[in-house]
């Protein structure tokens, strides 16, 4: 019950209009009222990182307010958008180095915007600890996302598995429409190549995620 | 067991001590309490008290004529309403919008001057404004929250605060709601305020401004959504602008009722 | 040009619970800042807390202690009205004190 | 905002800023149960220089030295530690944070008769083993409690 408390408030709405009061703008007009805040609130060091505040189609449909719920059409054309997106790598091969991609599921730099500077390193990060249990033990980690603790174990290497893996990872939108898990190689957050080190480190029977 | 490096022979009894302080099972529990009992933002209200009683500025003024809303130099439950709309600007503005309006208006000082400053570095003694806002909030301390809608660009702020709250964008596809909707969540070994509880609600909106365990400052609640939009990935939000006022509405009315109790201990 | 330092002394039974605050920078020396200059080593050395003006703690710290340093004690025959005083000096020769009276126990 | 990574990682210091600090000296008018500084102790690298500077012999653990510290300081920059001896005539507590460049935080001289119990806040490099030593009626007892240090904060 997200809003529950909201609603009542609302309630209290017609009250305030019959007393000859000020209210709530409507939907249209509230939209219209936020997105030339959006507009005009905010800086960057080049203008074209003020294009990340724009909103592709799939992030539109996925802002639903309060409790509101995305409804059958919404989530099919999600879905089908984010299958679209997704390229693999050149090389064909899917699962890359484990080790590597322990890294980048360690690290959650890159691509930041402060005092008037962007973090630009050689790679982005994976942010993968940020929301994700990872190997057994590890106590720096973060539950927003489910755990990946045992997640090649449980499911195994396969070709199929591996492909999936990826899949999830460049644009988690195909399988969870509008889930809170970026989508990492949609965004070009992480290039191919990099999410193929991630898949390794989700199913290699030797990365640490898979200890027992 | 012992873990030193060197010839440590001197040592005569070597079983193991244990320490009685982890009686809970919460392994951070510990530390956060006693951090949170002595907070170094207490060092900051002295310093914001003098800032407001002190003559300062091009005009040589003090701030004991600003109207933070409920009269010409009257702190009692003042940032207890705010966010709110000011005839005079015509604009809804919260706490530090409207201390840079005094600033400005009667103290003399340019705006860009204090908008550069106000959210200052880590690890510096912080600035006027973060000292100014934790005084004058501190004013209200075992104060109910009560902010009001009843002016038309108080609703027009609060609903955009909502629909702000929502709005996803950007290379991580982050809206305040991503991180700040579900209970009991963590970034890392970060606690995540569910923004949809009234209780989460109340108890953040009610510690602000806070000291900073991390930056050794004290921060207020423009640098809180300045920082989140950062981690998101978004372009630098404004200090002061109509989005962060938008959502401070959204944030403070959901929060009515909580009892202001300043400075606030973040990690 | 030092803040005053927060004191807090409380008396539980006959012994005052004393919590000070100290607004300082602690700077290690090895900490550059924004335009990568280091900035110079700058620390607490020393603090003395007295009860009526007797001694009853003489500190030695280091950089290791954190910025805007806490310290925690306890005095022993304390009565409401008593005073603490507490004095630091730093390794740039700054120093700085303050008091506070005993306040009685809720 | 990754200044408390900053500060941490810069704590591996070099011993010139402690030998720097060395200078200002606060020694008049201190009482004889407070020993004046011990420089060498402070600026050595290893806890067993350490130990052998403020020279604890027949150092003998104690369970009547409480260390109140957390399991997991989510900030290694403010890393709260209590210490607290039971031990009868403590005359000084010391705190080492021993993976510390330089272990040996801090030192407190306790009057006769004085509370043994001291609380503050230490700057910690990483997960490190924390000391405390203390000396009592001539003697010097010790206890350890670990701290795992996350560095926590974002990015």
């Amino acid at each position: 019950m997200r809003n529950a408390w909201l609603k009542w408030t609302m309630l209290g709405v017609p009250a305030l209009i019959a007393a000859g009061c000020a209210t709530y703008p409507d939907p249209g007009a509230t939209r219209e009222i936020a997105e030339k805040m959006v507009g005009g609130d905010f800086t960057a060091p080049a203008p074209a990182l003020l294009k990340r505040l724009e909103q592709d189609k799939s992030q539109r449909i996925c802002s639903k307010i309060g409790d509101a719920k995305l409804t059958q059409a919404e989530a099919a054309e999600v879905v089908a958008l984010a299958r679209a997106s997704i390229q693999y790598p050149p090389s064909g091969k899917l699962a890359g180095d484990w080790k590597i991609g322990s890294r980048l599921a360690h690290d959650g730099a890159g691509d930041r915007i402060q005092f008037g500077r962007l973090e630009k390193r050689k790679e982005n990060g994976g942010l993968c600890q940020n929301c994700h249990a990872l190997a057994p033990g590890e106590v720096n980690v973060g539950n927003v996302g489910p755990s990946l603790t045992g997640y090649g174990a449980q499911r195994g290497n396969s070709e199929a598995i591996a492909r999936l893996t990826y899949e999830k990872i460049y644009n988690a939108w195909v399988y969870f429409p509008c889930s809170n898990m970026p989508r990492l190689g949609a965004n070009h957050h992480l290039t191919p190549e990099q999410i193929t080190h991630l898949v390794a480190f989700l199913i290699d029977p030797q990365s640490p995620i898979n200890a027992r | 067991m012992l873990n030193m490096r060197g010839g440590l022979a001197a040592i005569a009894v070597l079983c193991a001590s244990v320490s009685a302080a982890a009686q809970s099972t919460d392994p951070l529990a510990v530390g956060r309490k006693m951090l949170a009992e002595d907070n170094p933002g207490e060092l900051w209200i002295e310093r914001g008290k003098r800032l407001f009683h002190e003559r300062r500025g091009p005009r040589n003024a003090s701030l004991e004529q600003c109207d933070l809303g409920l009269g010409p130099g009257k702190l009692e439950g003042a940032a207890a309403r705010l966010p709110r709309y000011f005839p005079d600007t015509d604009q809804v503005q919260d706490l530090e919008s409207r201390l840079v309006t005094c600033m400005v208006g009667l103290q003399g000082f340019k705006r860009e001057d204090i908008v550069r400053t106000a959210i200052s570095p880590g690890g510096s003694n912080g600035s006027d404004v973060e000292a100014l806002a934790l005084y004058i909030t501190s004013r209200s301390n075992g104060m109910e929250m009560k902010v009001a809608l009843s002016h038309q660009k108080e609703y027009d702020m609060y609903k955009a605060g909502e629909y702000l709250f929502y709005r996803r964008s950007g290379q991580t596809d982050f809206a305040c709601v991503q991180c700040h909707g579900e209970s009991d969540k963590r970034i890392r070994l970060q606690d995540l305020v569910n923004m949809t509880d009234r209780k989460q609600i109340q108890e953040v909106v009610s510690t602000w401004p806070a000291y900073r365990g991390a930056h050794f400052v004290v921060r207020t609640m423009q640098w809180r959504l300045f920082d989140c939009f950062w981690q998101m990935r978004l372009p630098e939000l404004k200090y002061l602008s109509d989005t962060s006022i938008a959502l401070t509405t959204y944030l403070h009315y959901q929060g009515n009722g909580a009892v202001i109790r300043v400075p606030g201990f973040k990690r | 040009m030092s803040e005053p330092m927060k004191i807090r002394a409380t008396l539980q039974g006959d012994v005052a619970d004393v919590r000070i605050l100290m607004m300082h920078p602690m700077e290690t020396g090895q900490r550059k800042n924004a335009k990568g200059e280091l900035v110079p080593a700058h620390f607490i050395k020393n603090v003395v807390v007295t009860h009526n003006g007797k001694t009853v703690l003489d500190a030695e710290w280091t950089q290791a202690i954190s910025r805007n340093p806490f310290l925690g004690l306890r005095v022993k025959g304390a009565r409401a009205g008593d005073k603490i005083s507490v004095t630091w000096v730093d390794n740039q020769g700054d120093k700085r004190t303050d008091e506070v009276a005993v306040a009685a126990g809720s | 905002m990754d200044y408390t990574r900053r500060i941490v990682l810069r704590l591996a210091g070099s011993a010139g800023a402690l030998a720097a600090a060395a200078a200002a000296g606060f020694t008049a008018g201190r009482p004889a149960w407070a020993a004046n500084r011990n420089e060498a102790a402070f600026q050595a690298k290893a806890v067993a220089d350490a130990l052998k500077s403020i020279g604890a012999v027949n150092i003998v653990e104690s369970r009547d030295i409480v260390i109140t510290a957390p399991d997991i300081a989510e900030n290694g920059a403010v890393v709260p530690v209590a210490v607290t001896s039971k031990i009868p005539n403590t005359e000084s507590i010391a705190i080492l944070a021993e993976k510390n460049p330089f272990p040996l935080a801090a030192s407190f001289d306790i009057a006769p008769g004085a509370d043994a119990y001291v609380s503050t806040r230490l700057k910690v490099g990483q997960t490190t083993d924390m000391r405390a030593l203390v000396k009592a009626g001539g003697k010097y007892f010790t206890a350890v409690k670990e701290v795992k240090v996350t560095v926590g904060g974002c990015g």
